[in-house]
Parts: structure tokens; C-alpha cells; sequence
């Protein structure tokens, strides 16, 4: 009963950061200047008059608290809104770019998760020896590149250079399969993924595996890692036993660092040019396309917060002492 | 059973070594008993875990053996090592709330112990909740989490994860400390009655001499990584040949002589990384002569199968005398 | 454990502490001095100026607004390097383009001067655009842009005189004195036009069409891919842009790129030919029966692309339905023609609003032919038709809308009952935001046609790959800086004579687009569209000394730092 | 502690020693103004001018001199790491300190806006904010300063939640001290170490934040920081051509963000005895 009570409370105060996160968004995109009719008056594409009446048709002449109250009143009612550049409902831009959004991002953040923990285990578990010093400055070092800077040395290398790898986007206009594995369902796809995902890795892996490191370390020292030792659990045993205990601030982690890869999946997006949410939203920015960007801004804190609100609660599964 | 010769461990610590214990020789016979005795960090729970061979990575035994049923524990390979560990030896620590693992409930550890010995997890369920039994525990507990447990029950889950195997031996490192008095009993009655039912051999590590009096045929009292006296505990507890022991009995409430006014040692055990030159307990022994700090007193068997390292064991009955007064030790800080 | 905790925990103790305090100074001390110096220091140099110099005064540092874009940053890297020879400091403020906009445009806030570049749409082919819109002082309101408040009444009836003059002869005459006054008054540097230059697979196609202000590429002239004839057996042809279209409804969007995309599926009602004269397209003919009185007819035959005829009644529903709707996009049209008559079959008079001699061109080549049956159908609970997403584009033009998926492809199938009928079968075109990729994509062969504005260096790269080959095309859009008539010393013309003697457009052009161009001769028309540009005109001479000269003749003089001093009042 | 870990350390601060050096005489060290065009004899531009005598690291697009440019770029470094560091060392520290210690509503506010921050996507917003304030290198501080605070509140709360309940801080509240007191010269001493290491890792993060928002085209255009060098070798196509011009500002910042990550394990080496 305790647990649904604090369950409710933790939800209500992310429900209310959202909204706060709503209100901070709207405010920040009207202090912006312009809006997306300016963009096409200043290339000289639509006379001054014709933007004036583009801006009544699309609301953009009522006053901003009156703009507010329909953005919000349609919010309620789970309608995001129109894009103005693209004059369509707002989910159905934002919808399919999150899910391509998804797909590179999936594989990123469970990849660099599992191979943090796996790695970290083992470098908190050969703490002090010379190849555990040497592990944890090389795991460093990719966390120290600038992400897009990967990209683009991988680019060059395994896509100019090798041709082993397409340069960039999702899926290939018209792909014909030559062989069978090329008949594969997500055969191009996949081969599109291997690239970011492996620049996203590179420097997503560092921050889990070092969490890890430490509170490995630190398990290391506890009692019951010695009496697991005297009960003559392998070593293999004690290693699991390990990093299930230190898994935890990982877990911890891993909502923030969902967050950290929206932020940084923009660039990912840019230099593989995959058509995802990050790129629409920066896009979105430059155009004065606020529905869209706060949409997409929405979303991505919307999925911070609430992972951060499962991780809280999937705490207490993962560590039973604080299950009451 | 279980013994260690001439054993000294060296912690390599940041400062320089650190040598935490120096020439230790103890006996543990066949269901025999033996109390390890000492204030906090005179190294009993090092020498503990040199018992078991479970040293920490930044600690070395730099001299002698440890040997379980004769084997030498230092040139076993480690797989042959762990194979021993549990199901000849077993280990109840200082604290159960931190050994047991506390991410799983009860009933995964014993799996996970038994199937790190080739025993099924039906086979071991079974034995966990006979031993549950023998404890005293409801074997319905078993899937419950060590949080969720009460000191005493956490203790006694411990000890019956300890009987897993039926060990031939069994390392209990201050088993009732942080334990209120009723359960304090319990478990020592528990032990007990392992030991005289189950002939298990035991090794207890305590600072308190009352529950090794009780518990332990024979015992060895430590000091700064030394042993300054052993002997057969009745012997050694009622007529103490060394300083130490006598100080340190002063220092426990005695139920036989209650109206005796409790004392406590003053200063502090020597650093480890700069010991004294003589004696280690001369600066706060309340007889120390020059000699004492200059010397190194050799542990000395005595006619009784007694051991004491002190220069003036001859005098004991003397010294034993002016030690009944309170003030001597609080006189000689 | 137990014997290592009390090894020398004083000691230890002792020792961080005393890090800790030498940590603890560094950190206080050692951060925070320095921050703030730096902090001081950048807050200082951002400290702008840009106040208007009085009589007799030192040229205070001139504000100049400019887009944060590479070439941009680099021509005024240049100039306020060459200006300096006259005794001017530059103060330079980079923004983006819509904080240009809605500064600059909407709000009025030109600094002394500002730059910008101008696309080489097919509509600004037309005289009109570059005087009219840039330089009539009607254009000085909010919103116009003749943002630097440039108004000469002299050239005012020169530009409203070509603008109804239908006889081209005259019109010529006109156009050509008009930039006379432009490049006396000087209310503008106009630097050069910057060449077009795309890229394709030679090995793969051929019949590339080069075209004024399109290049190859673009899609701003339908013209330009109807010849194009595939060399293997793969018959449609990829294409990189970096844009990607917004919309699929024609009535929505100004933008260049987005409407003339899809004018390759609504066929627009008369183009432009290579030459950069006006052809019926849509039409089979039109007739200027006076100048507010235009007869069009439509090709005979003529389907949309479900099969159904076009007819005179779709013409006219096309010219009713922007008339009723307005649509903010095609502005000009609902501004030009007042109705619409059907006079025969697929005959329609058109009544204009007045004489406009860029009508053939920008009107009907800016209007495409819609079919009736499908918007007279458009949901009547939109706010306007141009709402409607029209995911299924039916017009009557040379390619086929197939399928569109957002920033990845836009597929078009040939139309064969097109009176053209396009070579290939089909055309993709993949949207590529960086150009690295788009010539990367070039040269592994994932695309066959680059469709964006190359850079000479890169077009060299390409073109000693033997399968490329790289095509330079000419085009009327331009590069300018614009001056603020309004305030001092910008509102001098002397100072702006001054500084087109110090700006060196060839060197200019060399540099940063590494000379691919035509350098402008001071006029806002290119010397490449001959029909229009004044051979009279040539560029002005660089020189520092006649800068020097042109200012120390109006009064000008320069204080003993070399500074420029404005004239006594 | 390994002979090895305290080489990586001292290989950090030497390194960023030099990089602060080589700052301080960048107008000195650099064979070229970094912003001047430079021509052959011939009076051509030297584009594109790979590695050469007269140019170590070869000339850009626009024939600038890529190893002045690079020498000039550790001013940038230095500026927008040491600024965003102590901007968010600022905040953060106070709204940790202040929210930790006060606690209630105080507390639950702080840490909502907190949790609003973390909710906000770093690299977006600070696209927004340059978007709204303007292209500048200054703006591009203020963006990156704007949001990183986030986790040194956080974690310097959680210290101070248990630093408020030792003896001596109650000591000082029995005695009648000041919150103010209590707050910067109680507790602020014993968050100092931590409040550092964080200190320190911002300074690469902040690094690499304004390389990222530089490399996505809104950085400012007349600095040239690694991140605009970056910037315009992409944009112009140059990146497989020129690699004399985009590894040399790539691997510098690199370096310079191990150098700093290295210096900072060594110091939290220092600071926190549980991981020697």
C-alpha cells in the first residue's frame, strides 16, 4: 500500500514537472524572434501583405496569451497541434522521425548499458592491476571525442575508404538484394544502424562502465563479496553476484543518460543524415516551426522524466531493501 | 584440524607495510574449540580470514602455513581451494546484515552456495529448511530478503547457511556483536550445542571473554598481531599470566565477582606500521620495566600447555595481586 | 577490513587535509581571478557600436549585419580588411537568416549596412523583381525590401513604367535606364553572381540541360530534366538536394524549392526555355489581346494523371479558387487577375487587374493547372484549402507524384501522356543535408545526379573522377550589400560611390567561391541576361585613390590616425 | 597507487599546462594571423595548400593557416571551459548547498527545476537559446552554462543532506551562527572537494559542448574554436580531402578533454580515499 502511495506522489511530481517543462518551452519559443512566415518574407518569397494574411490564418496575430490558452486547451485533449511548416497535425510529423529516432537509439543505449556493465564488472573486478589502469584511461579516451567526430572518422573509413557501409540515412531509396542475407527483412536497415550506433556506443559506453568501475569497487569491499569468497562460490559466481549488487547506479544513471542521447543524437542524426527527431527538431528551430519543436522537445523530456519515474520505481524490485 | 604455524600477514598499505600479524602458532584439534581473544584490531578477524584462506588481495601471509586436515592452504591451487571452502570449513562473520547478499532473498543463496558445489537447488532446498529447522528459524523465511529479517534471525540464517555442508570446521568471527542480550544467548547456545551435538570444530574470534569462557575449551589471547597467551581457557582466564589477559579481563563484568569495579586499558594498541620496539603492550602495561621496552618477550610454553610472552611470567602470581586494584590501570596511561 | 582501517588513519588524515587545503586555495583563488578578467574581457569586445557619426566627426565604427554563414563571415573578413585603406572600422553583428527577417525586414533595424543573397528563382528572371521590389521607395514599408530606404522619384517612374509596358523593345529601354539611377545613387553593392555548378554520372545519363539561374539541377525549370536519357538500364535517375519538400499541396507553400517541385506534377501554364524566354507549357498558346486582356488556350488532349481530360472548366476553377481563397502563396496571381472566362472548350479569357508586362512569365509560369474534380472536393472544415494535406498529388504535369517519405526520398514516374514525354521513367530525389555526403554519395555511385550548389574546389575534386562530370551554370540571383540611406555617413552618396571603388568584386569572388561567378558591373541585373542588362554599364574601378578622391572631393578628410572624418556641417 | 595512474595524471596536467601556455603566447607561437588570407608568389590563393614548409598544417578552404588557427583555438578552449565551469560551478554549488540544506519546500522546488533540467535536452536548447540571443561566443557560454548545473546540484545536495546533520555543523547552529555562516563557511569547505572534481569535468564537458553547437553551424563565426574549424572543413566538403584540417583541431580537442579527464581522476584520487 506504502508503494502505491509513494508510486502516486512520484508521478504526480512528474506530472507536474512536465507541465512546468510545458510552460518554460512555450515561453522560450515566443521569445525567439520571428516566426516561420518571417523566414519566407525575408527571401523575398511571399510579400509582406500575403504574410500578414498567412498570420491570420494561422493564428499567429492573436496575443500570445490567447495562443496559449488554445495550445494548452488542445494539449488536453492530446492534440499537439498544426506544424506550421509543414500545415500538418503535429503527431503525424513527429510520430514516424521519433520512431526512426528510436531505432538508432535503442540499439545505443542497451549496447553501451550491456557493454559498460560487462566491462566496467571487469575492470572493478581486476582493480589494481596494471591492465585494469590502462582499460579505464582507454575507456576514457572515446568518452573525450567529440561524437560527431567519430562519426566522421567512421565515415570515412569504413564508408569512403572500405565501402563496406553506406554513408549515411536509414534505408536506401530503391535497395535490390543480391544474395539471401540481403533478403533479410532488416538487412538494410541494419547495415544503415552499424555505423552511428557504433559512434554512439563509443561514447555512451564510458559513462555506465565507469559507474559501474566504482561501484564494483566498492561492492568488492563489502562483507558479503568475502563470505560469497568463503562459501566457495566460482569466480564467475562472484563476479555475477557483483555486478547484479552494483548494477543499481547504473540503473540510476541510465534514465539520465536516455536523456543525454536525445540531446546528443541531433548529431548523430546530422552527420549519418538518419531522419530522426533531433535533426526535425533543430530543423524545427530554424524554421520557426514552434508546435513542432516544442513537440519534439516535449517528447524527449517527457521521456526523460518518465524514465526517470520507472527507474525509481523499478528501484525497488532491483533492490529489495528498499522495497517497502 | 586446523593449524597455523608461526603465521605472519603483511598489509600493503599506502603508508609502507603494515605487519598485522607476527608469528602466530595455534591448534585447533579435531571438535576441538578454540576463543581468539583481543581488543578491536589486534588482527583476530586478519588471522581469521588466514584461517580461511580468504585474504584480502592487498594483504600476504609473508611466513608460515596455515593447514586444514594437513594440507597447506597456501599451495593448494585455488580451484581445489574453493572446493574446500564450506564443505570443510565454514564462516559465520562479524555481520550478518552485510554478508548476506542483499539482493537476494534466502533461499537463492543457499542455491547459489549449493550449486557451487555440485548440489542441486531441490536438494538444497530441502537441506536449507532442515537446517532451518535445527536453528529454530521457520523454514517459510527462507524467501525472504536479509532486510527483512531481525538481527538474531539474520544470525541464525547464517549459521544454518553455514551448516550447509556439515563442515568439519566452522570460523565464527564475533558472531553476537550488535546483538541484544537475549539473542546474544541464543546464539551461543546455538554454537554450543553444534559443537558438543554436532562435534563441529570451532574457531571464535571475540573480544569478549565471558562468551569464549563459555563457548571455548581453549584459548589464545592477541595483541598487536601476537599471541601473549594461550592455554586451556578455565586456566588461562582464572589465574592470567599475562598483563594483558589480566587488564582485559578486568575490563568485563564478571557474573563470579560482580562487586569487582570494571576498568579499562588506557592508551591505544601500537600502530601496526611503526610497532615498539620491546614489547608491544609495554607503553600501557602498568608493570613495564626497561627491559619490557627494549625486548621482544618470546612466547614461552609453560608445564600446563600454557604459553605466555611476557618477561616477567615468573612473577604472575605477584603481578596478578596488584592487578586487582582498579587504579593501577587507569594510573598507567 | 578490521587491521587495515587503523593502519594510520591520522596520518592519512593529516595528509589530505593538507592537499586539500592547497586544492582548496588553487580552486578559490586560482579560478576565479582569471574567470573573471576573461569574462570582463569578451564582455568588452561584444560591447558594440554603432552610433551615427555627426559633421566633423570620426566615422564611428559601422554597424554591418551579416548571416553567420561560411561565406559570409569571409567576405566581410575581407572587406573590413579592404575598407580600412579609406579610414573605416567595421562593427560586424552576424545573425541568422530570421533574426535578419524580423529585424531587418519586418522591423526596420538595417545598422549602416547589412548583406544578403539573393536565389536565383525563375520569377526573378523578370527586370521587375530586382528593381521594383529591391529599390521603389513604395517597397520602403515595413515588410518591403527596399530596407536601406532608398528613394530616387526618377527611377520610381522608370520602374513603374516597365512594369506595364508590354512592348518588350520599350520595356528594354526602360529596364536598362532604371539601373542607370541604381548604379549613380549606389543605394546597394551588388558583389556577383555566384555560378551554378551541379554535378552528375556521365557513364549513366545524358541530355543534362543547363539552364540561366538553374543550372542543371534544380527544379526551378521543368525544362531542365526533360531530356535527360539514361545510358543503362536503370532508367530512373537519383538526384541529392539538401532540401527536402514541407508539403504536397501547391497552394501552400512559397518556398522555391517545395512549390516548384511540385510544379513537375502540376504543370505550371507556360515556363521558360533555355534561353530564358517564355514558353506555353500547360498551354498550347496565349494571346495578349490588350494589356489587361489575355486569352490562354489549353493543349488539347491534355490529362491529369488519374486519367481524367483537362478542360477550360479546370482553368477557370483554378483562377476562381485562388481568387476566393487567397492563398498567401500565390499572392500574385490573386493580385494580377481580377476573373476568368470560359470562351471555348479549352479556351479561357483571362481580365487582369493592370497592364503587367511579367505576366506571361510570373503569373502563368507561377499558376499550374488544378484539377476541379479533386479540390472542389476538399473538406470544407479546413481554416483554408491549402491546409489539406494532398497526399496524393494529381496534376497534369511531365512527372507523377509516386510516393514521398519525409526526409528520406520523393519518387515522381514519368508521364507519358505528357505533350513532352520525359526520357527517363522515373526520378528519385533524396534529401542530403551536408554536402559531404551528397558528394560522397556522387562519387560511390549511390546517386547520380548532385542537385545543389557545389563549390569549385569540390567540383574539381569531382571532376577528375572519370565518370563525373561537373556543369557550370550562370545565374541572375546575386550577392549585395545593402546600405542604410537613413543615417550617416550611409546616407552619403559620396561614401557609398567611395565604397564601390574599394571593393573588389573579382577578388572577392575569387576567394570565396574560388572565382566561379560573374562579377556584377554595380547593377542588380546580371551582365549574363543580356536581354536586359545595360552594356553601358561597366564595373567600377577599383582604386583606392579615386575612393580617397570621391570622399575628399565631398568633404571628407581623415584625422592624423588615418581615421575617415565626416564633412564639416 | 600505480606508477602508471600517476603518469596518466601528470601526462594530464603537463599537457594542459602547455595548452595554457601556449594560450597565453598564441599571437607569439603562431607563424601566421590566423584570420588573413595567405597567397603564393604568384598571388594565387593558397587553397587547399596541404602540409607544406611554410605551412606545418597546411591552409583552409578560404587559405588560412590551419597550425595558427589551431594555436589560437586554446584561447577559445581555455575561455569557454574556465567560464562554463565556474558559471556552473556557481549555480550549481548554490542550489545544491542551498536546497540541501534548508530542505522542504525550499528543497522540493530546486530539485523540481533540477529535474526540469535534466528533462531538457542539452544540445537542442542551447540551439534555441544561441537561436534566440544570437550567434556569439558569449551566448554560446551562456547556453552551455545554462543547463549543466544540473548534476553538481544534485550531488553536492546529496553531501550536504549528510553534512547537515553532523556534529559540528549542529554545533554551529547551537552556537548561534548564521544560516549564511553555517552554509559557506561550515559547509561549503567540505562540499569544496567535490564541488572541484565536478568543476573539472565541466571544463571538458563545456569543451565539447561548444564544439558540438559550433560543428552544428550556430557557433560563433569570427572565434575560431576547434569546434568552427570542425565546423567549416565539414560544411565545405573538405573533411576527406583536407584531412590536414580536420584531424589536427579533432584530435586537439580530444586531447585536451582526456588531459582534463585524466587530471580530474587524479585529483578525485586524491579527494576520495575509497577509490586509491
Amino acid at each position: 500500500m506504502a508503494f502505491w502511495l509513494y508510486a502516486a506522489r512520484r508521478a504526480a511530481h512528474t506530472a507536474v514537472t512536465l507541465v512546468l517543462l510545458l510552460v518554460f518551452m512555450y515561453v522560450l519559443f515566443r521569445l525567439v524572434p520571428g516566426d516561420p512566415t518571417t523566414i519566407m518574407l525575408g527571401t523575398g518569397e511571399l510579400p509582406f501583405e500575403a504574410q500578414q494574411r498567412l498570420r491570420e490564418l494561422w493564428g499567429l496575430d492573436r496575443p500570445q496569451w490567447q495562443q496559449f490558452v488554445t495550445y494548452a486547451g488542445n494539449l488536453l485533449t492530446g492534440d499537439l497541434g498544426m506544424s506550421f511548416y509543414f500545415r500538418r497535425p503535429v503527431i503525424e510529423i513527429v510520430w514516424p522521425m521519433l520512431l526512426n529516432t528510436l531505432v538508432l537509439m535503442t540499439p545505443v543505449v542497451v549496447i553501451s548499458i550491456v557493454l559498460g556493465v560487462v566491462i566496467g564488472t571487469w575492470l572493478g573486478w581486476r582493480r589494481g592491476e596494471r591492465i585494469e589502469e590502462i582499460g579505464a584511461i582507454l575507456a576514457l579516451i572515446p568518452r573525450a571525442l567529440p561524437v560527431f567526430w567519430i562519426g566522421i572518422v567512421l565515415l570515412a573509413l569504413f564508408a569512403y575508404e572500405l565501402r563496406w557501409f553506406p554513408i549515411g540515412g536509414m534505408r536506401q531509396a530503391f535497395f535490390f538484394p543480391e544474395t539471401w542475407y540481403q533478403e533479410l527483412p532488416f538487412f538494410d536497415v541494419a547495415r544503415h544502424l552499424v555505423l552511428p550506433v557504433a559512434a554512439g556506443v563509443l561514447t555512451s559506453m564510458a559513462d555506465p562502465l565507469m559507474i559501474q568501475r566504482t561501484a564494483l569497487i566498492e561492492v568488492k569491499h563489502e562483507d558479503f563479496m568475502t563470505h560469497a569468497r568463503a562459501r566457495g562460490l566460482t569466480e564467475r559466481a562472484q563476479r555475477r553476484l557483483a555486478r547484479r549488487t552494483a548494477f543499481l547506479p547504473v540503473l540510476t544513471y541510465s534514465a539520465i543518460m536516455v536523456g543525454f542521447a536525445f540531446g546528443g543524437q541531433v548529431l548523430l542524426e546530422v552527420v549519418f543524415n538518419w531522419p530522426g527527431i533531433g535533426r526535425l527538431m533543430v530543423n524545427s528551430v530554424s524554421q520557426r516551426d514552434y508546435p513542432v519543436a516544442q513537440a519534439t522537445f516535449f517528447l524527449m523530456a517527457a521521456a526523460v522524466v518518465t524514465l526517470n519515474l520507472l527507474v525509481d520505481l523499478a528501484y525497488g524490485w532491483l533492490d529489495p531493501r528498499i522495497r517497502q | 584440524m586446523l593449524a597455523l604455524d608461526d603465521v605472519s600477514i603483511i598489509y600493503a598499505a599506502r603508508s609502507g607495510p603494515v605487519q598485522a600479524v607476527s608469528g602466530v602458532t595455534l591448534h585447533l584439534p579435531v571438535g576441538g574449540s578454540l576463543g581468539l581473544v583481543g581488543e578491536s584490531g589486534c588482527g583476530k578477524s586478519t588471522l581469521a580470514l588466514a584461517a580461511l584462506s580468504l585474504l584480502p588481495p592487498e594483504a600476504r601471509l609473508s611466513s608460515g602455513a596455515v593447514r586444514l586436515e594437513g594440507q597447506d592452504l597456501a599451495t593448494l591451487p585455488e580451484a581445489k581451494l574453493r572446493r574446500l571452502r564450506w564443505t570443510r570449513m565454514a564462516y559465520v562473520p562479524q555481520s550478518a546484515q552485510n554478508a548476506l547478499v542483499p539482493v537476494h532473498s534466502l533461499r537463492r543463496q543457499f542455491r547459489d552456495t549449493a550449486a557451487a558445489h555440485g548440489m542441486r537447488s531441490a536438494a538444497a532446498d530441502e537441506r536449507a529448511a532442515a537446517l532451518f529447522q535445527r536453528v529454530e528459524l521457520d523454514p517459510a523465511i527462507l524467501d525472504r530478503f536479509p532486510h527483512e529479517l531481525s538481527g538474531g534471525m539474520r544470525q541464525r540464517a547464517m549459521i544454518a547457511l553455514a551448516l550447509l555442508f556439515g563442515p568439519s570446521l566452522l570460523v565464527a568471527d564475533e558472531p553476537t556483536t550488535g546483538l541484544d542480550v537475549i539473542v546474544q544467548r541464543q546464539v551461543i547456545d546455538l554454537l554450543r550445542d553444534l559443537r558438543t551435538e554436532d562435534g563441529l570444530a570451532l574457531l571464535f574470534i571475540s573480544h569478549d571473554i565471558g562468551v569464549v569462557a563459555e563457548l571455548c575449551s581453549h584459548v589464545a589471547v592477541l595483541y598487536a598481531g601476537k599471541v601473549m597467551e594461550s592455554g586451556a581457557t578455565d586456566r588461562v582466564f582464572s589465574l592470567p599470566n599475562h598483563p594483558y589477559t589480566m587488564g582485559l579481563q578486568r575490563a568485563f563484568p564478571d557474573i563470579r565477582h560482580p562487586e569487582r569495579s570494571i576498568v579499562s586499558i588506557a592508551g591505544h594498541p601500537p600502530r601496526l606500521s611503526a610497532p615498539p620496539q620491546g614489547c608491544p603492550f609495554a607503553p600501557r602495561c602498568p608493570f613495564a620495566q626497561p627491559l619490557c621496552h627494549n625486548t621482544v618477550p618470546s612466547l614461552v610454553a609453560g608445564p600446563d600447555g600454557r604459553a605466555v610472552a611476557c618477561h616477567f611470567a615468573a612473577d604472575a602470581e605477584a603481578l596478578r595481586d596488584r592487578a586487582r586494584d582498579p587504579a593501577l590501570w587507569d594510573a598507567a596511561a | 577490513m578490521g587491521s587495515n582501517s587503523d593502519v594510520s588513519p591520522a596520518e592519512g588524515r593529516r595528509l589530505r587535509a593538507r592537499r586539500r587545503e592547497v586544492l582548496r586555495f588553487l580552486g578559490g583563488f586560482g579560478l576565479t581571478v582569471p574567470t573573471a578578467a576573461l569574462v570582463s574581457a569578451i564582455d568588452g569586445a561584444l560591447k558594440s557600436a554603432s552610433a551615427q557619426a555627426a559633421a566633423g566627426q570620426p566615422v564611428p565604427r559601422l554597424g554591418v549585419y551579416l548571416p553567420n554563414w561560411p561565406d559570409q563571415v569571409e567576405l566581410w573578413r575581407q572587406l573590413s580588411r579592404e575598407w580600412q585603406a579609406i579610414g573605416i572600422e567595421l562593427d560586424l553583428q552576424q545573425g541568422t537568416l530570421d533574426t535578419f527577417v524580423s529585424q531587418i525586414v519586418a522591423e526596420q533595424k538595417l545598422p549602416h549596412m547589412g548583406s544578403m543573397s539573393w536565389g536565383g528563382a525563375p520569377d526573378r528572371l523578370d527586370p521587375d523583381y530586382f528593381l521594383s521590389e529591391m529599390f521603389h521607395s513604395r517597397r520602403t514599408a515595413r515588410g518591403g525590401l527596399n530596407f536601406g530606404f532608398y528613394r530616387n522619384e526618377a527611377f520610381d517612374k522608370l520602374a513603374d513604367a516597365q512594369r506595364s509596358e508590354m512592348d518588350p523593345a520599350k520595356r528594354q529601354q526602360l529596364v536598362r535606364e532604371a539601373q542607370t539611377h541604381i548604379v549613380e545613387d549606389s543605394p546597394s553593392i551588388v558583389l556577383f553572381h555566384r555560378d551554378i555548378i551541379h554535378a552528375y554520372n556521365k557513364r549513366r545519363f545524358s541530355g543534362m540541360k543547363p539552364i540561366l539561374g538553374n543550372g542543371i539541377g534544380f527544379p526551378y525549370m521543368p525544362l531542365s530534366y526533360m531530356d535527360i536519357t539514361p545510358l543503362t538500364p536503370r532508367k530512373f535517375i537519383r538526384l541529392t538536394s539538401i532540401y527536402d519538400i514541407a508539403s504536397l499541396n501547391p497552394f501552400l507553400t512559397p518556398e522555391i524549392y517545395n512549390s516548384t517541385t511540385l510544379r513537375l506534377i502540376y504543370a505550371t501554364f507556360t515556363t521558360r526555355d533555355e534561353k530564358a524566354d517564355v514558353m506555353p507549357w500547360a498551354l498550347e498558346r496565349w494571346n495578349i489581346v490588350n494589356p489587361t486582356t489575355v486569352d490562354i488556350t489549353l493543349r488539347g488532349n491534355t490529362k491529369f494523371h488519374d486519367g481524367r481530360p483537362a478542360t477550360a472548366e479546370d482553368v477557370k476553377f483554378t483562377f476562381d479558387f485562388i481568387n476566393r481563397h487567397r492563398f498567401p502563396a500565390l499572392s500574385r496571381i490573386y493580385e494580377t487577375v481580377e476573373s476568368a472566362e470560359i470562351t471555348g472548350d479549352l479556351t479561357v479569357r483571362l481580365k487582369l487587374r493592370m497592364p503587367s508586362a511579367p505576366f506571361t512569365a510570373n503569373v502563368l509560369g507561377y499558376a499550374f493547372l488544378a484539377p476541379k474534380h479533386i479540390w472542389e472536393r476538399v473538406p470544407s472544415n479546413l481554416a483554408t484549402p491549402a491546409d489539406w494535406p494532398n497526399d496524393k498529388p494529381v496534376g497534369s504535369g511531365p512527372w507523377k507524384f509516386v510516393e514521398w517519405r519525409k526526409a528520406e526520398y520523393l519518387q515522381f514516374a514519368a508521364n507519358p501522356d505528357f505533350f513532352m514525354k520525359p526520357k527517363l521513367d522515373g526520378m528519385v530525389v533524396l534529401p542530403v543535408p551536408q554536402m559531404e555526403s551528397m558528394v560522397g554519395m556522387l562519387e560511390r555511385g549511390d546517386s547520380d545526379m548532385l542537385a545543389w550548389n557545389l563549390d569549385m574546389t569540390l567540383g574539381a575534386r569531382i571532376s577528375r573522377n572519370p565518370e563525373l562530370e561537373v556543369v557550370r551554370t550562370p545565374t541572375h540571383g546575386q550577392h549585395e550589400v545593402r546600405l542604410n540611406l537613413g543615417m550617416a555617413p550611409t546616407n552619403n552618396k559620396a561614401f557609398r560611390r567611395a565604397l564601390q571603388h574599394v571593393t573588389d568584386r573579382k577578388k572577392l569572388l575569387d576567394i570565396i567561391f574560388s572565382g566561379a561567378g560573374v562579377v556584377s558591373n554595380g547593377a542588380p541585373i546580371t551582365p549574363a541576361l543580356d536581354n536586359w542588362a545595360n552594356p553601358a554599364i561597366s564595373a567600377p574601378e577599383v582604386s583606392v585613390d579615386r575612393a580617397r578622391a570621391v570622399l575628399r572631393d565631398a568633404g571628407f578628410t581623415w584625422n592624423p590616425q588615418g581615421r575617415l572624418v565626416m564633412p564639416a556641417a | 597507487m600505480s606508477p602508471f595512474a600517476s603518469w596518466s595524471g601528470g601526462f594530464g596536467a603537463i599537457f594542459l599546462s602547455l595548452v595554457v601556455l601556449i594560450a597565453v603566447l598564441a599571437p607569439w607561437l603562431s607563424p601566421y594571423d590566423p584570420l588573413v588570407n595567405n597567397f603564393d608568389a604568384a598571388g594565387q590563393l593558397r587553397r587547399l595548400a596541404p602540409p607544406s614548409a611554410a605551412h606545418l598544417l597546411g591552409t583552409t578552404y578560404y587559405g588560412l593557416d590551419v597550425l595558427s588557427q589551431l594555436i589560437h583555438g586554446t584561447r577559445i578552449v581555455l575561455i569557454v571551459g574556465i567560464t562554463c565551469a565556474v558559471l556552473i560551478a556557481l549555480i550549481g554549488t548554490n542550489i545544491g548547498l542551498i536546497a540541501g540544506y534548508y530542505g522542504g519546500r525550499v528543497d522540493t522546488v530546486l530539485m523540481r527545476a533540477t529535474d526540469l533540467a535534466f528533462g531538457v535536452p542539452f544540445i537542442p536548447f542551447a540551439v534555441v537559446l544561441v537561436a534566440l540571443l544570437g550567434p556569439s561566443l558569449w551566448n554560446t557560454i551562456i547556453a552551455i552554462s545554462f543547463l549543466m548545473w544540473r548534476s553538481t546540484a544534485r550531488v553536492i545536495r546529496s553531501q550536504v543532506l549528510s553534512l547537515r546533520e553532523r556534529g559540528f555543523v549542529k554545533a554551529a547552529r547551537i552556537a548561534g551562527a548564521s544560516d549564511m555562516r553555517i552554509l559557506y563557511v561550515h559547509i561549503f569547505p567540505n562540499v569544496l572537494p567535490m564541488a572541484l572534481l565536478y568543476v573539472s569535468f565541466d571544463i571538458a564537458w563545456a569543451v565539447l559542448a561548444e564544439a558540438s553547437i559550433s560543428f552544428l553551424g550556430f557557433g560563433d563565426p569570427h572565434q575560431t574554436s576547434w569546434g568552427q574549424m570542425l565546423y567549416l572543413a565539414y560544411v565545405s566538403g573538405s573533411i576527406r580531402q583536407a584531412w590536414w584540417w580536420t584531424v589536427p583541431p579533432g584530435a586537439a580537442l580530444s586531447l585536451f578533454v582526456i588531459a582534463v579527464f585524466l587530471v580530474g581522476r587524479e585529483y578525485e584520487r586524491l579527494a576520495n580515499p575509497r577509490l586509491r
